[in-house]
This record gives structure tokens, C-alpha cells and sequence, in this order.
């Protein structure tokens, strides 16, 4: 009885009480959920255009972010340490199509898959051994001043997160509409040949959308590294955006945001007024678990496509 | 089936052999169990990089322990229990059997106190591991001097009654009690329960899962939300450094947030910068490189056998920790010695030198490690020491200093806790107490 | 098609029927791709479909082993009405089929791969298998004795250890075949088994399809678009349209109807 | 020409499927299963048995798991380490409450428990497949993990939440706990191995392993011929957490002497995967193979830079474990998806011909 009124009743009391405080909650939740949607974004874009899970997404998070602040550490500029960053994605997405993706060809999916997992290992390992695995404070300017609206606390390192968030993908929106490129990878997802009739190469698909993954992956580094420090532990809190794709769907860009968004704030939120209840920590699992709940329902995602099985 | 298994074993075994041939018969083996790689490896390099520069100035500048060099092996546990105890097994035997095991973690410690035992090899967990192991009668292989967590956790609680005013002010108090979800962060609870009901304050518990331990925004929204008087933090690794930094994120008042002795390391207020000044940690050491033996340690890195990339690291608590650590193991080496003869000593001696060691202001002098290690005397009954005690440190911004004399802990509430637990330890697990005349 | 032996004997060959599909409707999302089909099949006879690209036979017969469920309509086998038929229910009461885009096993070897289409009559507990004793080795040994059996039929024994994604296309085929005699069925549905293949490719396969029939008594749906293979082989023919039913009789029959004729010559409808 | 099978006439099915139908083969087999048994606990040194054969044991009988999960069902899971943990607490909770039942059904209680919570995750392999799938057998990972962690029930409230092993004997020899001899450990250990190993061999070539493979296969086409998929797959799950569950239950007691979480987290599901793609998906040799090499690759490693005497690091050693570690994946997934099992296989065809070439 007891229990069923600490579940059902209390923490929704709770919410009415404080409302300052559930809004709090709900904008940390939110901009936690930014940085899943910011990994999952770079899954997404690989996914609809290759087809390939990239596991490894959240390790090139941390390995450009781990780059970005090596090179500064180095004495290099931001802006140049930014640029280098680029250019060594860009090279990490020669090297994956060349090495990887391109010997593997019409492989199945479940082996791509794997691969990935494979080529998460050997980035997190590469990675360490150039730059160590120290924790890296990363301070590129990001204000970490609060702003009070009411009674509410608000972060605003969390506000600018959402700003770059929503920056980016309009810019990939814009990209994706309004360039050659852009469109040729809209169609390559949908129709392998139709991307060739276009006149640009598959190969060139697959660099191009992992050079573009890794430019995201730097963004979600850069953001998150601000927030939280760069090193490889990191790539275990990267993995929720796997259930954030489940919940937005594989290929669905803004699926991708919003499934971010619908984790972060739920998990905060059901940590914050029933983890107590169940000895705390349970945001270690709730996404994963709500993601399983929401399999049986809609496996296909938010907004993702159908899935129609053919003999 | 397995023979293709057999084959690569074989292989394996003709390079296994030559690694541990590698270590001369000599030489004192000691086992260094350590973590420079993964989420704990921030705190676990300047552990063992202290750990292993000491030894290695007495190596360069004694010649070793009364002319017995001193072998460091690491083995990396990356704090994993279970890789610790892979790391044990693969070096107990090594240079003729292992001295003494500090394994760098509360759960390692756990899980290797019976293999320890059975395999008669002292274990030092300074600072950490089981607390009850403090009765010698019946953990006779086990010790954590110079104060164990129940002590530390009294200490903490006794430094925050100074800060209000005597003991009655706890009354009423709310606290946040903020933990790294392993053996380590659970043990200092049933003391803290035990002290909760008898000063009348309250606290909260919050777990930090060691997987995820970068992530602790709920955790932080809560404190915000409770607004406890008084946080206390038992954290380690890249927990540390995230916990005040959200803690200075949400503008709790830094001289207000207690970090124990392993949160109290550079790690943990590097990485908030700035919002990190007027952080508390507790200590039971000095900190910095002002004492005589730095000296030697300086030319040690002048020779290049130095462990630490970078000689600013000797600021860190911690790297002063793994020198702490190595500085009574060679002085136990020393005492086993003075029984022994002055050769490898076996496991077994290293427990009678551990167990006879009196470490006076007046050797600390001749060590050149005053202000910087604190004097202990073990005995046969008591692994702890005679004065478990802790200091107060506080970040300044670029360093640390020591903001309080000696608290001692409130050895009447502690003692019978540890009695009675290793009481029922022995109860569940048959043994029977040893007699210590 | 020379060389396949004409239908003989087809009095006492066929018997009642086996199988009738009553009115049935498929669509997917709206798109109807079948409508109100009615035919029935009768024991014993080799029966076909036919019809353009896209007409719906794979629908057709998919409706009818369960894979796909009507929403309108009803499927009556052996007597028993189904609306709609499960997948299971189907393979479990003799019906097997062969697929249009092969699905084998391809990890798996045509032995394993035969051994499959025992499946069903297979009881051995899960102890028993764990162990290899009692049923678990008797049943294996049993159903191997009779999978050998097609495989000597099949004229396979070659490669039976091969695991069957490196065989050609053509013996991928039959290996399918394999398969789905191994269930002993009592309607066998083919989809297209002679697609892709060169002449005398086909020319075994009519045989073996003409044999199955004859020695085991074998009622045959079958799909095809060689219509001379259809017209030599068939009892029936059942002709799909846009998923309508534009004609059922005999070959000769079909071969006459105008609708038929139009349909394939492309004539537009209107 | 010593390797071959011309001239074996094989007059019975019940031979032509026998487990080993070649008779070097059954020679071979039999004579490495009786090295093990009678030779290796005489040779071999307490580092070999404590720190490397028991590990390398209890690893291959969890990729066997594993293997027939995804190796033969094809379905694949990331959660393998909390299949272990499941096995190991409850196998844990079972012998501490029944302290006179012998510790051989404590682990198989330990396989069972695990096989129920298997199932229970299974169930989503209905509805999806492939990475879908391996996001669920992600919660099963962690939300297990933090059960076991969470509930004090399960390590019967130990302070600590590392409660060590209880000691318990078979004929008379302790075989669990600190106090246990290490070749009694091996034995215990390896005679659970052999009887498994064959178990999983005569199920993988039988009904409900050509069901499994089917099912991997094309799972549409199992189904119109009669598989049912549900039962397959779950059986799937649940067989191999049985053995995942044995093989956590046997770490727990018989190798590291404690039951606590970090030896199960998610970075043993990925050694246990890395096993068996390296070792051969579809293969319990391969599981053999792949459990002795990654296990014993770090090992290796490590001494091979002591032995040539290179000053290196153990981070660095660790580091670079893991570079070789994702791209010998990569590696094997282009040049021989099937491992080093079929590189074994590739090898025994080869001797087979020597010395001609054809």
C-alpha cells in the first residue's frame, strides 16, 4: 500500500508541489536527451544511406572529441584544432570505406554490424594510445553561467547545447534539400541504383555520409565534452542513443531528435521521483527497458519506415 | 577439439615462462596492482606512479631494501574485481612468491582477503577495503592503517559537527550522502546509520552506478532540490571530477561539499575548474613536494626512472598516496628484515613485519617523510592502528592545503561495529580467533 | 516441350477435392491484389496458375499455406474450413511448398537442408536429442533413411555435404524440391520451379514433377510462366489477372479463352 | 596421406552419423579429451590451471552459449554477461540456501535460472531481429546487472555486495572456494565443459539445431515448412542462457571466488562475441578456439614486450589489446566470417591431400 502510493501517488504530488523543480528536471532531462540526439543523428545518417548500424558512432564522438582537445593541448588554436578535427574524420571515412565498408560489400546487415562493433574497439584502443586515457577538460568558451527563470535554475552550457543541436540539423536539413550531394544521398537511401543514375559512384556515398557522421559525431563531442570531460568511459552513456533509435526510428532524422529528447527527459524524470524507490540508478536501464516496451508495439519506430516482409 | 587450444597454449607457454623468469630470484616481488586504463584511471595513475617512484628511489638511492632490490609489477586491474583477482593469481607465485598486495580497491580487497589468506601473503589495503579486517585476531593476513572508512566516516562526521558548533548542533541536520555504487562506496553506510540515529541527523543516499558514473545530472537536480546542509562523497575515479562539477553547476556552496581521502585527489577538481575552490577532502597524509625525500625522488627523474609524465603530478594527493603506501611496505620490509636477515623475505615474514611495525616520529625524520606520513604502531590485535585520525584538505584553485589539525575518529562507536562483524565473519566462516598475547 | 510424357491415365488418378479457396480477398495498404478468387483443387491433379508479372499468383498461393492471411474469404482443406489458414496449421497438415526467389537454408548442407522438411515428424524431447539416445538417435536415423530416399530421387547424392549457397542455381532448385518432399505432402505448391533455367534443366524438372505425381500420388499446385512446360504438364489451369481470376479449365480450354489471350498479349483493358 | 577418409566405407547411417564419422578424427578427439583429463593436472603449473586452462574453460562453454544464440539461430545478443550474472547469483543464492545439496546442481539451477530470464528476454526475437533485437538483449544487460547490484537479497545482504563463494566438495575434494585445490577446480570445471561441449554438439547437429540454423537462415521459409519460430528462438535463448548461466555460476565459484557484477558487465558480452566471430560463428570448436584466443591474446601480449625486454606500459599494452582486438574483427569478418575454425578445417582438407596438391 505503501509502495503503490510512493509509485502512483507521491511523485506526481511531488510534481504539482514544485513545479520550478519539475521544469528544471524536464530542461536537464532535455539536454541530456540533445546529446543522445546528437548520437543517434550521425546513426541515422549512415543508416539511410549505407544501411550499415554504425555501432562505433559514439566512440567517433569521443575520438574527435579526444582529437580536438589533444591538438589544443598541443598549443593549437581552436579554430585550427577544429579544422585539423574535420580532416581527420574526414580521413577516418576514407579509411572506413576503404578498409572496411568496401570489403564487405553485400554482406549482410548483422555483419556490417559487427564490423562496427569491431571498428568501435580498434577506434577507442587508437585513440588511447595516441592521447592517453586521462580525463580532458574541454573548454572551448562554452558560458556555464546559470540564468533563474522563476525559481528555476537553468544551465546555460545546457541552452547553448539545444541552440548548436538545432543549428546543425537545420544545416543538414538545408543540405540534404538544397545540394547535389544532399539529394543523391536522400536517394541512394531509398534506391542503390537510382544514387548511380545520379552519376555519383556508391563508394563516394559511403565517404561522404561517414565524413558527414563524423562532423556530427565532432559537434555531439564538442558538446558533450564541455559538459562532462572527453574520455573513452563515455561511449557506455553514447550507447542510449541505440534506444533513442528505436523509439525514433532508424531512419528518421527528426525520429532521431525527438526519441533523444522523449529519453533524456524521462529518464531523468522517472529517476528523479521514483529511482529512490527502486534503490536509485535506474536511468541505467530505463531507456533501454522503454525501448523493449515500445518494440512490442511499434517495432518500426515514431517515424520510422514500415517493415514488410516478402518471400 | 581442444587441441588447436593446446597448440596456442604451448605457444603461450614457452613466452609465459620467459615473463616470469624475467624477474630475478633476489629481488623482492611486489605486486602492484593498478588501474591506468578506463573510467578509473585518472585517479589509479598518480596511485601508482607514487607507488612505484618510491620504490624506485630506494632502488637507485639505497641499492634496495638492506641491498634487496625492490621488483614493481604491475598488472592492470582497470578496478575490476574480477580482473583483480586474474591479476593476483598471475603474480602471487612471480620472483618467488609476492610480498604484499595493495590491491588499489575495496572490492578487490574483498574478493582476494580469503585467497590471501589461504596463500599466506599479507594484504595492505591503506585507507580502504574491509574495515573489519582491523581485528587482527581474526584477519591475521589483512591491514588498513592507518584508518579504515568507519573511522574516516566518524571523522567526517566529527569535522562537520566542529564546523557547527559541537555535536548536538548535528541534530536535525540533512545530509547527502553521494557514492560510488561498489563495495567502496557501500562501506562506510552501517556507520553512518549508527551515527544518523545517534546524533539525530538524516541523509540521503545517492548512488552513482560505476558504468555510468559521468552521468549524474538527476542526482544533482535532487540535492538542489533537498538542499542538505552538508554533502559527503565517496567517490572515485572520473565520479569526482563530474560530482563537483555539477555540484559548482548548481552553485552548491563548495565549502559545504566534504569529498573522503580518494575524493580528494587533483582529478576531482580539475576538470570544474574555477567552481571547483573551497572543495574539502580528508587526508591522512601531507601534500606537495616540500620533504626531504623529494629530493632523492628528483634525482630518480633525473636518472629517467620516474613513473609520472609529468613532474607537476607530485602536487596531487594521490601520487603522495601511492608514496605514502610504498613508504610503509618498505619500512614493514624493514621490520621483517630485522627478524628475518636482510634477504627476500617470504610472504609470511612480510605479515610478522607488517604486524611488529612502529613507525616513530623519529624514523618518519630519518626517512625524510615528516609532516608528510603520520607515525603508526600495529600490533597483533589491531591492524588499524593506534590513532586513526583524518585532515581536512581544501582546493585552492592550484593546490591543495591542509585547512584543519587532526580529527580524530570516535573509536567508541567504531570499535564495536568492527568487533561484532568480524565476530560474525568468523562465526559464518569457522574461524577461530587467534589468541594475541 | 518434347520430350515430357503426356498426362495418362487421369481417371483414376484424380480423385475429390482436396482444396477449395472460396472468395478470397488480399490487399496490401489498399492496393487490392487479390480479388474474390474462387478455384479449387482436386486430389491428385497437377493444377496450375498462371498469369502475367504481378497478377498474383505468389500471392495466390501464399494465402493459401498461410503466409499471408485474406482479409476476405476462406480456404477449405481436407474438409475443414480456414479462414484464414496459419502457416503452421498447413505445413502441418501436408502442405509444402518450393519458393519463386529460392529459399534454402544457404548455411546449411542439402542434407540438413532435405532433413528440414522432416521437421514435423519429428518427436524425439529435448533430453533425448541432447543426449543422441532413444528417439533422439532412432528419429534421426529413421527420417535419414527416407530423406536418402529423395535424395536418390532427386538424383543429388553428389552433393549431399555441400552446403547448398555454392551450388548453381539450377540444383539449388531441386534441392528446394528436396525439401518440401521430404514432408511427404499431400499438396505440394511449386512456385516457378523452372525459373531461369536452360532447357534441359527444365526438361528434368518436368520429369521430376511428372514423377512425384505418378509414384507418390502427389497433388501439385504449381506456378509457372513457360507455357508450353504448363500446357504439357497440367490437368487444370487457373488464369490471374490484376489480381481477378480471368479463366479456369482445362489447358485446352484456357488456351482458347479470349480474355486469356488479350491478357497476355497485352491488349488494354477498357 | 596419415589424414584421411578414403577407404573408411562407412555400411550404416547410424556410423556415416556418428559425432566424429572419421576415425582419426574420433582418435584425435578422444585422445585430447584424455590429455586434459590425465596428463594436464600433472604438467601443469598452478599459474596454468588457476590462471589460464579455468578461465579458458568456463569462457568456452559461455561462447558455446553464445555461439548457439547467434552462431546458429542467428539471433544476436549483446547481454551474454548478464546471462552469466544470472547464473552466478542465483546459483550463488541457491547453494548458500540449500548448503547440503552438492554443488553440481547448483550450477545447473544456476543454467536453469538463467535459461527462465533468457526466455523472458527472448520473447521481443518474435517481432524483431538483427539490431533491433540487440538493443533488447542491451536492457536485459543492463537492467540485470543493476538488479543483481541493487537488491541486497541476491548476495544475502552482505556489507560488501561481495559475498566469496562457499566452499563445497565433490567426493570428498573442495572444489569451490579460496581454500579448494586448483586441479580440483580444473577437473570440476573441465569435466562440466566436456559433458556440455557434447551435449551442445549432438543438439546442433540434431532436429532443433537444423531448426536453429533454418530459423538463422531464412526465417520465413523455416516457418511455411512447419518450424515454429517462437519455440525455436525461445529454446534458442533459453539453451544457450543455460549455458551462459553454467558458465557464470562456474566463474563465480570456481575461478575468481566471488559473485560480484563487474566481472558480468557489458564488456564480457563483447569478449564473449569476439570469441565467436573470431573463433567460428556456428561452430563449438570455434567457441574453443576463439575463448583460448582472446583470453590468452592479452597474456600473450604482455609477455612478449617483457620478453624482449621492451619497457612498455600497461595502459599501452591494454591499448593496443584493443586496437588488435577490433581490427582482428574486421579482419575476420572479411577474410573467414566462419574463424578459426574454418581455417581449422581449411587446414585438415589440406593435410588430407598432402602431399599432392590437389
Amino acid at each position: 500500500m505503501e509502495f503503490l502510493h510512493a509509485f502512483f501517488i507521491a511523485p506526481f504530488v511531488e510534481m504539482v508541489d514544485q513545479p520550478w523543480f519539475l521544469f528544471e528536471v524536464l530542461v536537464g532531462g532535455l539536454s541530456a536527451g540533445v546529446m543522445y540526439s546528437l548520437v543517434a543523428l550521425g546513426f541515422v545518417l549512415i543508416f539511410k544511406a549505407s544501411g550499415v548500424f554504425n555501432y562505433a558512432q559514439g566512440v567517433m564522438v569521443l575520438f574527435a572529441a579526444l582529437n580536438l582537445v589533444g591538438l589544443m593541448e598541443w598549443g593549437v588554436p581552436v579554430w585550427l584544432a577544429l579544422i585539423l578535427t574535420v580532416i581527420i574524420m574526414i580521413g577516418l571515412a576514407f579509411a572506413v570505406e576503404r578498409l572496411v565498408l568496401r570489403k564487405l560489400v553485400n554482406q549482410e546487415p548483422i555483419i556490417l554490424f559487427m564490423a562496427t562493433i569491431g571498428l568501435a574497439f580498434f577506434l577507442e584502443g587508437f585513440g588511447e594510445t595516441i592521447w592517453g586515457s586521462d580525463v580532458r577538460p574541454l573548454d572551448i568558451g562554452i558560458p556555464d553561467d546559470v540564468w533563474f527563470v522563476g525559481d528555476a535554475m537553468l544551465q546555460q552550457s545546457d541552452i547553448f547545447a539545444a541552440v548548436v543541436a538545432s543549428f546543425l540539423v537545420t544545416v543538414l536539413a538545408l543540405f540534404f534539400h538544397y545540394t547535389r550531394i544532399g539529394r543523391a544521398l536522400r536517394a541512394v537511401a531509398d534506391d542503390h541504383q537510382a544514387a548511380l543514375s545520379i552519376g555519383i559512384p556508391l563508394n563516394h556515398i559511403w565517404i561522404i555520409v561517414w565524413a558527414v557522421a563524423g562532423f556530427v559525431a565532432l559537434v555531439a563531442g564538442v558538446m558533450w565534452g564541455a559538459r562532462l570531460g572527453v574520455q573513452f568511459s563515455l561511449a557506455i552513456i553514447a550507447l542510449k542513443a541505440l534506444p533513442v533509435l528505436i523509439l525514433g526510428g532508424f531512419t528518421s532524422i527528426p525520429g532521431a531528435i525527438i526519441g533523444g529528447l522523449i529519453i533524456g527527459a524521462g529518464e531523468k524524470v522517472a529517476e528523479v521521483y521514483w529511482g529512490s524507490l527502486f534503490g536509485g540508478a535506474i536511468e541505467e536501464w530505463f531507456a533501454y527497458v522503454v525501448a523493449l516496451v515500445f518494440l512490442f508495439f511499434r517495432p518500426q519506430g515514431l517515424f520510422g519506415d514500415k517493415i514488410i516482409e516478402r518471400v | 577439439m581442444f587441441i588447436r587450444k593446446l597448440t596456442l597454449a604451448a605457444a603461450g607457454a614457452v613466452i609465459g615462462i620467459a615473463g616470469v623468469a624475467a624477474t630475478a630470484q633476489a629481488d623482492q616481488p611486489i605486486p602492484s596492482l593498478v588501474y591506468r586504463t578506463g573510467a578509473f584511471a585518472p585517479s589509479g595513475i598518480p596511485l601508482a606512479n607514487g607507488f612505484a617512484d618510491y620504490f624506485n628511489m630506494i632502488n637507485l638511492r639505497d641499492g634496495g631494501v638492506n641491498g634487496v632490490k625492490l621488483a614493481v609489477e604491475e598488472c592492470d586491474t582497470g578496478y575490476s574485481n574480477d580482473r583483480g583477482v586474474e591479476c593476483y593469481d598471475r603474480t602471487k607465485s612471480t620472483g618467488g612468491g609476492a610480498t604484499v598486495y595493495n590491491p588499489w580497491s575495496t572490492g578487490i580487497t574483498y574478493a582476494l582477503i580469503e585467497k590471501a589468506t589461504a596463500d599466506k601473503i599479507p594484504i595492505l589495503s591503506m585507507g580502504y577495503g574491509r574495515t573489519s579486517a582491523a581485528n587482527g585476531k581474526v584477519f591475521p593476513y589483512v591491514f588498513n592503517f592507518p584508518a579504515t572508512y568507519w573511522s574516516q566516516a566518524t571523522s567526517v562526521i566529527q569535522y562537520i559537527a566542529d564546523q557547527e558548533g559541537g555535536l548536538d548542533a548535528l541534530n536535525g541536520k540533512r545530509f547527502a550522502y553521494i557514492y560510488l555504487d561498489h563495495p567502496y562506496g557501500k562501506e562506510p553506510i552501517p556507520t553512518l546509520d549508527v551515527l544518523a540515529e545517534k546524533f539525530g541527523f538524516t541523509y540521503d543516499k545517492y548512488p552513482v552506478p560505476p558504468a555510468s558514473m559521468t552521468e549524474q545530472k538527476s542526482i544533482w537536480l535532487q540535492v538542489r532540490r533537498t538542499r542538505p546542509d552538508y554533502a559527503i562523497m565517496w567517490g572515485w575515479g572520473a565520479m569526482n571530477g563530474t560530482a563537483v562539477r555539477e555540484a559548482a553547476a548548481i552553485r552548491f556552496p563548495m565549502d559545504k561539499f566534504i569529498g573522503n581521502w580518494w575524493s580528494g585527489g587533483n582529478d576531482a577538481v580539475v576538470p570544474a575548474g574555477d567552481g571547483s575552490i573551497g572543495y574539502k577532502s580528508a587526508s591522512f597524509h601531507g601534500v606537495g613536494t616540500d620533504f626531504g625525500a623529494y629530493e632523492d625522488i628528483k634525482a630518480l627523474y633525473e636518472a629517467g626512472g620516474g613513473a609520472s609524465a609529468d613532474m607537476s603530478e607530485h602536487n596531487n594527493p594521490l601520487w603522495a598516496r601511492g608514496v605514502a603506501n610504498a613508504a610503509y611496505v618498505v619500512e614493514a620490509i624493514r621490520t621483517a628484515q630485522a627478524e628475518y636477515g636482510d634477504r627476500a623475505i617470504t610472504g609470511e615474514e612480510m605479515r610478522w613485519g607488517l604486524e611488529n611495525l612502529d613507525l616513530t616520529d623519529a624514523r618518519i625524520a630519518e626517512m625524510g617523510l615528516t609532516g608528510y606520513i603520520t607515525p603508526v604502531k600495529i600490533t597483533c590485535e589491531n591492524h588499524e592502528g593506534q590513532n586513526p585520525a583524518i585532515l581536512v584538505q581544501q582546493w585552492k584553485g592550484d593546490q591543495w592545503e591542509i585547512i584543519s589539525d587532526w580529527v580524530p575518529a570516535m573509536t567508541e562507536v567504531v570499535q564495536p561495529l568492527i568487533a561484532q562483524e568480524s565476530e560474525q565473519y568468523a562465526r559464518e566462516n569457522n574461524i577461530t580467533p587467534r589468541e594475541c598475547s | 516441350m518434347s520430350g515430357v510424357a503426356p498426362v495418362s491415365g487421369q481417371a483414376e488418378r484424380i480423385g475429390g477435392e482436396l482444396l477449395r479457396v472460396d472468395n478470397v480477398s488480399l490487399s496490401f495498404g489498399g492496393v487490392k491484389a487479390l480479388s474474390e478468387i474462387s478455384f479449387d483443387i482436386k486430389k491428385g491433379e497437377i493444377r496450375s496458375i498462371i498469369g502475367p508479372n504481378g497478377a498474383g499468383k505468389s500471392s495466390m498461393l501464399n494465402v493459401v499455406n498461410g503466409f499471408y492471411q485474406a482479409q476476405e474469404g476462406s480456404i477449405h482443406y481436407k474438409g475443414v474450413t480456414y479462414a484464414p489458414m496459419r502457416p503452421y496449421i498447413a505445413a502441418s497438415n501436408g502442405i509444402a511448398r518450393t519458393f519463386q526467389n529460392i529459399a534454402l537454408f544457404r548455411g546449411m548442407s542439402t542434407l540438413d537442408n532435405i532433413m528440414t522438411g522432416r521437421v514435423l515428424k519429428m518427436k524425439a524431447s529435448l533430453l533425448e536429442q541432447a543426449l543422441y539416445m532413444f528417439r533422439g538417435k532412432s528419429e534421426e536415423l529413421e527420417h535419414r533413411e527416407h530423406v536418402e530416399k529423395v535424395i536418390d530421387f532427386l538424383e543429388i547424392q553428389a552433393i549431399r555435404r555441400t552446403p547448398v549457397g555454392r551450388l548453381p542455381y539450377g540444383l539449388q532448385k531441386r534441392v528446394e524440391l528436396g525439401r518440401a518432399l521430404a514432408a511427404e505432402p499431400d499438396l505440394l505448391l511449386l512456385d516457378e520451379p523452372m525459373a531461369g533455367m536452360n532447357v534441359e534443366e527444365k526438361e528434368d524438372m518436368s520429369r521430376f514433377i511428372i514423377d512425384v505425381n505418378e509414384q507418390f500420388g502427389t497433388t501439385i499446385a504449381l506456378i509457372e510462366h513457360d507455357m508450353s512446360v504448363v500446357m504439357d504438364l497440367s490437368d487444370r489451369v487457373v488464369v490471374l489477372d490484376y489480381g481477378k481470376k480471368l479463366a479456369d479449365g482445362t489447358p485446352d480450354e484456357v488456351r482458347g479463352n479470349q480474355d486469356v489471350i488479350d491478357a497476355y498479349l497485352g491488349v488494354t483493358h477498357d | 596421406m596419415f589424414y584421411r577418409e578414403a577407404g573408411v566405407f562407412k555400411t550404416t547411417y547410424s556410423d556415416d552419423m556418428a559425432l566424429l564419422p572419421i576415425p582419426l578424427d574420433k582418435f584425435f578427439v578422444l585422445s585430447v579429451i584424455a590429455f586434459m583429463v590425465l596428463v594436464v593436472p600433472f604438467i601443469a603449473s598452478e599459474y596454468w590451471l588457476e590462471s589460464i586452462l579455468i578461465p579458458v574453460l568456463i569462457l568456452s562453454l559461455a561462447a558455446i552459449g553464445l555461439n548457439i544464440l547467434t552462431g546458429y539461430a542467428g539471433q544476436l545478443s549483446l547481454g551474454t554477461g548478464a546471462f552469466m550474472a544470472a547464473g552466478a547469483y542465483l546459483g550463488y543464492k541457491f547453494v548458500t540456501a540449500f548448503p547440503d545439496i552438492n554443488i553440481v546442481v547448483g550450477v545447473l539451477v544456476g543454467g536453469l535460472a538463467s535459461a527462465m530470464i533468457g526466455a523472458v528476454f527472448g520473447a521481443p526475437s518474435l517481432r524483431i531481429k538483427g539490431f533491433y533485437l540487440a538493443v533488447t538483449t542491451l536492457a536485459a544487460q543492463f537492467f540485470l546487472i543493476w538488479l543483481f547490484t541493487k537488491q541486497p537479497w541476491f548476495v544475502n545482504y552482505s556489507i560488501s555486495g561481495v559475498p566469496t563463494a562457499p566452499p563445497r566438495e565433490i567426493f570428498g575434494f573442495l572444489v569451490t572456494g579460496a581454500e579448494s585445490n586448483e586441479t580440483a577446480r580444473y577437473l570440476f570445471v573441465l569435466s562440466f565443459v566436456i559433458v556440455f561441449a557434447l551435449i551442445a554438439r549432438n543438439l546442433t547437429r540434431g532436429r532443433i539445431g537444423r531448426s536453429w540454423m533454418a530459423i538463422r537462415d531464412m526465417d520465413i521459409a523455416a516457418e511455411l515448412i512447419g518450424i515454429k519460430p517462437l519455440q525455436t528462438k525461445l529454446s534458442a535463448f533459453a539453451i544457450s542462457s543455460f549455458y551462459c548461466g553454467m558458465a557464470g555460476a562456474l566463474w563465480a565459484f570456481c575461478y575468481i571466488n566471488i559473485v560480484e557484477p563487474s566481472a558480468f558487465d557489458i564488456n564480457r558480452s563483447f569478449q564473449i562475441l569476439f570469441m565467436i566471430i573470431i573463433g567460428g560463428l556456428g561452430s563449438i570448436l570455434g567457441s574453443f578456439l576463439g575463448a583460448a584466443f582472446i583470453f590468452t591474446l592479452p597474456i600473450f601480449l604482455n609477455n612478449a614486450a617483457t620478453g624482449l625486454g621492451l619497457e612498455v606500459s600497461t595502459a599501452l599494452i591494454r591499448h593496443v589489446e584493443f586496437m588488435i582486438f577490433g581490427a582482428m574483427i574486421i579482419f575476420f569478418l572479411i577474410v573467414e566470417p566462419h574463424g578459426l575454425a574454418r581455417m581449422w578445417s581449411i587446414a585438415k582438407e589440406k593435410l588430407r591431400m598432402w602431399p599432392f596438391p590437389y
